[in-house]
């Protein structure tokens, strides 16, 4: 009974993932708009986008490789995979133990890894700027989530999620430096990995200051629907990640009865809602920034990490 | 009794080397030798693996050889099994490799009368029981490899990576020999069990430390003694290459691990641990720094594998600032992290450089600014050096990401330690550590990108054939061992154990093959666990389903055409990213600090149709600092001294005189 | 009756030793060769004191052969060999003759200062002797290394050797002691007469060394 | 009986070369010449052997022990290898018009006369007699360097003349010193000269007098030797005589010096108040060491730069002797044999090397593994053997004298391996240039193999010892360093 309730648990988790995710992007969409006075499209737009994309024919560039063809299919599995193994709405997930956090950090990068080479692959120059810049930008923002892991791992003794979760929901952690810097450090990443304004801007075409939209350039069809996909269960991965750390609360936790699921549900909802909303708000009041200004923003955050995980370093042992 | 069947192997193979100088020349020389090495190769794995899996009892042999009144002794004991097991996978890999390889070599009398000795000399090394036999098989695999290195001494290039080889090389012998005379103490008893046996002061422990990090850094690259590395393997044929990156420098590691861990009777003190995860720290930076900075591809991969000698030294100096501390559960840990990568990085490294000598038989080129597309005519060794590419990056769920998430996990484990320098130290290695596999990351995105993705950037690349089926066995060989060992770490680990409990007081990571799911929990599974399989097999699922579902249910048409390129299709190939512009962003954020360097941009004024041209200014901060000052001093000092060869005779006669008057003074005032 | 004896021995070696600092103080070359014939002269007196006291009478030989060969024959071939090879008369001393003669009283303090230590009880001869001798080798070899001329290179070996000689006659019943001075003639003859003037004057045009060292650096790289 | 034969052999070791240098003399003919000059090498060879087995009583004059019996050994068999080398060279020479007949039947007679000298030398048991063949020995030399007539030989003859008269000098000042020591105690006559009557007394010897005389036998037989400063000689005359007497004075004469030195500091170490030894000939040995590792690098001439090494390597074995004890001893007489059967080896190669390409000019020696792959082979495996690395003797000898360090000075090692690796890297600059690279110069045919069986003769011998000694000689050695104390 409680293992067909935990595999109940860990695919609605999956499920649910993979239909929040275009929401949760059409509800940051809904939101900047209004803030910039502005109508917008409707909540459920990039739904529609999706299933037009889903049917369209793919339009392959002669020059592109059986890589540029599969990657699609990786990236989103691989992302999928890491945003179904972090507890949203219910801790103690069937198969959280699978990977750490520093495994789905690593799930991530190999996502990465692969646009990038996709990016690569047609042989353009715009494939090839996007590529190099997000893995500048990867190659500081890795590290710094990291380093957030570490202050995580070490305040919780644990690099597993649901450990670290239950850790902050039950332990009184109280107000850490380490902690804030912690989260401070994560937010930036977050921004950074999620190609949002500053760093990137999602809605630009701007050939020079696009990242994330210059490696997809030549993705059409259900290659680009997947990878539109991809990227917002990137979105939610990190804005739950965020939540589930930072404010783990009404989370349900191993075998408890459903109404307490629907509890952590509808807590989980919420925490998306005000999680999309802060993300809009910051977007529309900030410029994005040159690109290469962005090492500095990082290697910031960079820094926050390394002090963060320094500070418990010490505080542990007094 | 295994041991005197692996010394009877090496024998053989130092047989087939001086058959070899028969038949280099003859057509089918080539494939006998390699064969007969392969053979062999394979041969030993068995005997090593089954002694290591089964009961590993140390057992010795002495043969009346070597030093007199000292005899030559041999120990076959867990970590010498384990090394085998490294020395002849990689051999036998290589070999199979050479197969198909070796008939493209220029002078085979070159390369085949060394390459069966080379694997000799290693396998003899793991094998050697006293400081004499030990340093005979060091040199010698030494002195094998730099003939291997000038197999093609017609380029000046190769002379000088063969010079700064074996100087260096002779280096950390002296080194070493310093260190084992150190150990043997006045009374000089050479062999290991003496050494092991006899009672150290902690002064004498940390001398043999600081010199066998010299001896056995300087031969595995340890910054700054990396010089040589990436200029000495790439040089070799890329076989050899594979071999001297994945192979050598794993026995380099040897040495340091049976010196400090083995032999060394008193406990290291911690600070030495430090000194050891600080070099680890930086090594694995800068190695990846230099990569990235680099469009030759061997020499990338060379540079590449000094980054991950720093991360092997990280796990070894955690591991000895804790066992310094007698928290030996958490030194097990650490010894697991740097062993396993041991084992990684002789798989996937041996892989890329073999792949690397298939892309030049088919192009002829190393130079990856001449590269690209290579994907279309040869997708198998693509496909193989994508996997090597996704190994070395820490890529779930392939091997390089176990042992790199076992360092992390080791790294975690440091706040128990009291000294507080270790306590400010360990986070910042780590953070080091996620540095450069980040870096890693984007320099083998670079690494695959522009050599098989995108278009040829030369007719070279365009008329490119498939590598033949040797090759290929060869590659896919290590390609499938990257995958399995990354999906089924437990088992790795417990083979590992016997090793760890060796160096470690028989303390060892907990039974890994009873996890459920085969997962990886090396303390307690709410505490840190990882899973391979799964990962594995939930992505193979989604991703399929995905698929299979889009095909079915959504559309699965396809039209091929031009590039879309924001509307400038089909442009010439040129206007591709190229390797150094792709590193171009990193080296703003990260060159500029380490290199120093200095872009410069000339453009021509308006109406002058001429090219631009950006020119790039790197310096090597470690030969800059380290090297020149040596270097130039010896030159100096010696033209200095050269004037005494031109002195008059009156002069010399002076000389005699002054030598005279001086001693009888002395000797005068002695009383 | 001993003190007689003693003293007449150790004027002549002692005569030797201001003997030697003259040769250093000579800045002509046939002044420097009579000297030198006065040293040799000295010892084949010393030499010849010896063989008396000791009644020792293979020294004889010894002082004869330095008496005929290096009193007579050399200074005599080396006269010749001048004059026939037209060498400039005039040394040229390296570091000026005051400091050769102030090193040299160095030299001579030297060598007593080094055979203070000797038990006397050795040889009543031995010591005094030894430091005589001593001395005489030390500013023969001050003198070889002191002038720019071969002539005198050669003068400064042989006022060495006289040294030599006279320390083996000084030592009571020294086996082979003639063996060896014949010996050391026939170094020196060829050194003055074969090699040295013939194969130098064939090649060098002249015996000033400095037209060798001239020869050495158009090889230097 | 057995001692009969032995003195039979004794008396051969020094007629044979005697009779054959005065038969050479009046033979001008190049076969016949060659073949004497090769028998009687051989001769000797066994009679060397013959001593082996059967030793002579010592008398007052002559002695064989455990000490010279393994130099005599080594002396004649390289001085019987160098004869067969030097017989395919010199016809060389003479085909090339370098040697004419009259010097051919004088370069023959000279090299009995060498080996004449040297056998006497090391059978001496009288420091006279000792000294006097080390005064012959010169002399033979000198004339030998001086061969070649060109400018550069004859001013290398006068050096080496001028310089090596001086050492003799000295060390006959040392020789009456030593005499005048022995005098008082032993009384007059012969027996105060004769070694094992010396070794017997030694302990009542006045200190003061054998200090003095130890420093001057050290100068004057330390000349001979090639130690730094004392050194200058020998390049030259290694660079212009004829290359088997370059390998012979390296192989050889230079051992020979060297022995002489050993046996006075034997003498030295009998006497408890003397002072100890082996502080000056560490520091000597440490001196000539780094000295010839800077040299190395600035060298344009092939047999020069092997020159060097040879003073480097005496620096080494003088080190090893000045450390003392039974280890470092060992290690010495060691590399003693290993350095001269090498150094020989290669000086055959160089030979070889100066022929096919005509010049001794480095710069434009390239390649020689591609053109001349036997040859150009040899030399990369007789440099790295005297390099020290495996799998060759030199190795195991470095080896000891290192870790010998070890049980006396440990701080001596720094230096001395310091000294070790520089001396490498400068060696090994100049070889990857000879034996690497694009070929270029002249390149006359190879000679025939069998002319270089010689080198590979002896590269075999230090390869087998490099990993194996056999257990007479070991026990010997063994024996040999602890007489040496």
């Amino acid at each position: 009974m409680a293992l067909i309730m935990d595999y109940l648990v860990q695919g609605g988790q999956m499920l649910l993932m993979l239909l929040l995710a275009p929401l949760l992007t059409g509800w940051v969409r809904v939101l900047k708009a209004q803030l910039l006075r502005r109508r917008g499209p409707s909540l459920l737009q990039p739904y529609r986008d999706l299933l037009k994309l889903l049917r369209k024919e793919v339009v392959l560039a002669d020059s592109a490789s059986w890589l540029f063809r599969v990657a699609p299919y990786i990236i989103f599995a691989a992302i999928w995979v890491a945003a179904s193994l972090i507890p949203t709405f219910a801790g103690g997930l069937l198969f959280n133990w699978t990977a750490d956090l520093i495994a789905i950090v690593a799930l991530l990068g190999a996502a990465r890894f692969f646009l990038a080479l996709a990016g690569l692959d047609v042989g353009t120059s715009f494939g090839g700027i996007g590529s190099s810049r997000e893995m500048m930008i990867a190659s500081l923002a890795e590290p710094a989530m990291l380093m957030v892991v570490f202050t995580l791992s070490l305040l919780a003794g644990s690099t597993g999620l649901t450990t670290v979760a239950h850790f902050m929901q039950v332990a009184d952690v109280g107000l850490r430096v380490s902690l804030a810097l912690a989260l401070l450090a994560l937010l930036m990443v977050a921004i950074a990995e999620n190609a949002r304004i500053p760093v990137d801007n999602p809605a630009t075409h701007l050939e020079l200051t696009m990242v994330h939209e210059a490696m997809v350039l030549e993705y059409s069809g259900r290659h680009l629907a997947l990878i539109e996909l991809a990227a917002s269960l990137k979105l939610l991965l990190y804005i739950s990640l965020i939540s589930c750390i930072f404010a783990p609360w009404g989370m349900a936790s191993v075998g408890e009865e459903g109404m307490v699921y629907l509890v952590g549900i509808a807590a989980y909802i919420g925490k998306l809602a005000v999680g999309g909303f802060l993300l809009a708000l910051f977007e529309t009041s900030i410029a994005k920034m040159r690109v290469f200004r962005v090492d500095q923003f990082l290697g910031a955050a960079l820094m926050l990490g390394l002090l963060g995980a320094l500070l418990l370093f010490v505080s542990r042992s007094l | 009794m295994p041991l005197p069947v692996l010394l009877m192997l090496s024998m053989a193979l130092l047989a087939i080397s001086i058959y070899a100088v028969a038949v280099a020349r003859q057509p089918g020389g080539s494939r006998r030798v390699y064969g007969a090495a392969l053979a062999i190769s394979t041969l030993a794995l068995i005997l090593t693996l089954t002694h290591l899996l089964t009961a590993p009892e140390p057992v010795t042999l002495t043969l009346p050889l070597g030093l007199p009144w000292l005899g030559a002794h041999f120990r076959l004991d867990a970590l010498s099994a384990f090394f085998l097991i490294v020395v002849n996978l990689g051999g036998g890999v290589a070999s199979l490799f050479a197969l198909g390889y070796g008939q493209h070599e220029r002078a085979p009398e070159r390369v085949l009368p060394f390459f069966p000795a080379f694997l000799a000399g290693m396998s003899l090394v793991v094998l050697a029981d006293d400081a004499f036999t030990f340093l005979f098989a060091w040199e010698f695999m030494s002195l094998t490899s730099w003939a291997l290195v000038m197999a093609h001494h017609q380029e000046p290039a190769n002379a000088r990576a063969g010079y700064l080889y074996l100087v260096m090389a002779c280096f950390g012998t002296l080194a070493l020999l310093l260190a084992f005379g150190v150990m043997a103490g006045p009374n000089g008893g050479y062999d290991f069990a003496t050494i092991r046996a006899g009672d150290m002061s902690p002064g004498v422990a940390t001398a043999a430390l600081f010199l066998a990090l010299l001896g056995a850094g300087s031969k595995a690259g340890l910054v700054p003694l990396h010089v040589w590395l990436p200029l000495a393997h790439p040089a070799a044929p890329s076989h050899v290459s594979a071999l001297m990156s994945g192979v050598m420098t794993k026995v380099a590691i040897y040495g340091f691990i049976r010196i400090v861990f083995d032999l060394v009777s008193q406990p290291i003190p911690w600070w030495g641990g430090g000194l050891v995860l600080a070099l680890g720290g930086i090594t694995a930076a800068l190695g990846v720094l230099y990569a990235l900075m680099q469009h030759d591809l061997k020499r990338l991969l060379a540079y590449h594998t000094v980054e991950n000698i720093g991360i092997i030294f990280i796990g070894l100096g955690l591991a000895i600032a804790f066992q310094a501390n007698l928290m030996y559960a958490s030194a097990a840990m650490a010894l697991t992290a740097a062993l396993f990568h041991v084992l990684n990085h002789s798989l996937f490294k041996s892989l890329l450089f073999l792949g690397t000598g298939a892309v030049l038989t088919a192009t002829g080129e190393r130079d990856m600014e001449r590269l690209g597309g290579l994907i279309h005519p040869m997708p198998w060794t693509a496909l193989a050096f994508l996997i090597g590419a996704a190994a070395i990056s820490a890529l779930p769920p392939l091997n390089g990401f176990v042992s790199e998430w076992l360092t992390f996990q080791a790294i975690l484990l440091t706040p128990e330690l009291p000294q507080w320098l270790l306590k400010f130290l360990a986070p910042a290695v780590g953070a080091l550590l996620a540095l450069s596999a980040a870096l890693a990351a984007a320099c083998f995105v670079k690494a695959f990108g522009i050599t098989f993705l995108g278009r040829p950037r030369s007719p070279a690349a365009a008329q490119a054939q498939e590598t033949d089926r040797y090759s290929l066995a060869a590659m896919f060989t290590l390609a499938a061992l990257c995958l399995l060992a990354g999906i089924l770490p437990g088992l790795v680990v417990d083979g590992l154990g016997p090793v760890v409990g060796l160096l470690n007081g028989e303390a060892r990571l907990v039974a890994q093959h009873n996890q459920p799911w085969l997962t990886l929990a090396p303390i307690v599974d709410a505490k840190s666990s990882y899973n391979g399989l799964l990962v594995l097999t939930f992505m193979a699922l989604s991703g399929t389903a995905a698929a299979f579902l889009i095909h079915r249910l959504a559309s699965n048409a396809l039209r091929r055409g031009p590039a879309w390129d924001c509307g400038f299709p089909d442009a010439s190939p040129a206007t591709q990213y190229t390797a150094g512009s792709f590193a171009q962003p990193i080296r703003r954020v990260f060159g500029s600090i380490v290199f120093q360097a200095r872009e410069q941009v000339t453009m021509p004024p308006p109406g002058n149709g001429s090219p631009a041209k950006l020119e790039v200014k790197m310096r090597d901060p470690v030969w800059d600092y380290a090297y020149m000052p040596i270097t130039t001093a010896v030159v100096a000092a010696s033209t200095r001294a050269n004037d005494l060869q031109y002195l008059t005779i009156r002069r010399y006669l002076s000389l005699v005189f002054g030598a005279l008057v001086a001693l009888l003074l002395g000797m005068a005032l002695w009383r | 009756m001993h003190s007689l004896e003693f003293d007449i021995a150790h004027f002549l070696a002692g005569g030797m030793v201001v003997i030697s600092l003259l040769l250093l103080y000579q800045d002509r070359l046939y002044a420097l060769i009579n000297v030198f014939a006065l040293h040799s002269l000295a010892l084949a007196l010393a030499v010849g004191w010896q063989a008396y006291i000791q009644d020792a009478h293979h020294l004889y030989v010894t002082a004869g052969i330095a008496l005929l060969f290096k009193t007579i024959f050399i200074p005599v071939a080396l006269h010749r060999i001048i004059r026939k090879l037209g060498i400039h008369r005039t040394l040229e001393v390296v570091g000026g003759v005051g400091r050769d003669m102030l090193a040299g009283a160095a030299l001579v303090a030297l060598a007593i200062l080094v055979m203070l230590p000797v038990t006397a009880g050795a040889d009543a001869l031995s010591r005094e002797d030894l430091a005589f001798a001593l001395a005489v080798v030390l500013l023969g070899l001050l003198l070889m290394i002191s002038r720019h001329n071969a002539v005198s290179l050669v003068i400064g070996f042989m006022s060495l050797e006289n040294g030599l000689v006279l320390a083996a006659a000084g030592a009571r019943g020294m086996p082979l002691a003639v063996e060896i001075s014949v010996a050391f003639s026939v170094l020196i003859a060829l050194i003055v007469i074969g090699v040295f003037l013939f194969r130098i004057r064939e090649r060098f045009d002249s015996v000033d060394m400095q037209a060798m060292d001239a020869f050495r650096e158009e090889r230097r790289r | 009986m057995n001692s009969t034969l032995g003195f039979i052999a004794m008396t051969a070791l020094l007629a044979v070369p005697a009779v054959s240098a005065l038969l050479l003399a009046l033979r001008s003919s190049y076969h016949i010449g060659a073949r004497l000059n090769v028998g009687a090498a051989l001769l000797c060879l066994l009679a060397a052997i013959i001593l082996l087995g059967a030793r002579p009583e010592d008398n007052l004059y002559l002695r064989v022990d455990d000490f010279n019996i393994y130099l005599i050994v080594l002396n004649n068999l390289v001085s019987f290898t160098t004869s067969l080398f030097s017989a395919g060279y010199i016809g060389h020479e003479l085909a090339i018009g370098r040697l004419t007949p009259k010097y051919l039947r004088f370069y023959h007679a000279m090299y009995q006369a060498l080996l004449f000298s040297m056998n006497l030398g090391l059978l001496a048991n009288n420091i006279g007699l000792l000294w006097v063949a080390i005064e012959l020995a010169t002399l033979v030399t000198v004339l030998m360097v001086g061969i070649y007539r060109t400018r550069a030989a004859l001013e290398a003859a006068w050096k080496y003349f001028i310089l090596g008269s001086l050492g003799i000098a000295l060390a006959l000042f040392g020789t009456i010193l030593v005499y005048l020591a022995a005098q008082p105690v032993m009384g007059p006559g012969l027996p105060a000269m004769a070694w094992d009557q010396l070794l017997i007394h030694a302990k009542a010897f006045d200190p003061a007098l054998l200090n003095l005389a130890f420093i001057f036998l050290l100068l004057g037989y330390g000349t001979k030797a090639g130690l730094v400063p004392l050194h200058a000689w020998l390049p030259d005359a290694h660079a212009e005589g004829p290359t088997p007497i370059s390998a012979v004075l390296s192989g050889l004469l230079l051992n020979v010096a060297l022995y002489a030195v050993l046996r006075f500091k034997m003498l030295m170490s009998a006497n408890p108040e003397a002072l100890a030894p082996g502080p000056l000939m560490v520091a000597m040995g440490l001196l000539s060491l780094l000295f010839a590792g800077f040299m190395f690098y600035r060298r344009g001439d092939i047999k020069r730069l092997f020159a060097y090494s040879s003073i480097e390597h005496m620096g080494i074995i003088t080190f090893a002797f000045g450390m003392g004890g039974p280890l470092a001893n060992f290690a010495g007489l060691l590399h003693m044999t290993m350095h001269s059967l090498t150094k020989s080896a290669i000086f055959f190669a160089v030979g070889h090397i100066s022929q096919v390409k005509g010049t001794q000019r480095i710069s434009t020696i390239r390649g020689l593994t591609a053109t001349h792959p036997l040859i150009g082979w040899g030399l990369v495996a007789g440099v790295i053997a005297i390099a020290g690395m495996p799998p060759f003797g030199v190795f195991m000898s470095e080896f000891l004298v290192v870790s010998s360090t070890f049980a006396r000075e440990p701080w001596l090692a720094l230096p001395l391996v310091l000294g070790l690796l520089l001396g490498f890297g400068t060696l090994l600059w100049r070889l990857q240039g000879l034996a690497f690279g694009e070929s270029q110069g002249a390149n006359n045919p190879s000679p025939p193999w069998v002319n270089t069986l010689p080198m590979l003769a002896h590269l075999a011998l230090v390869f087998i010892a490099g990993f194996w000694l056999p257990g007479p000689l070991v026990v010997w050695f063994q024996h040999v360093a602890a007489l040496l104390g």
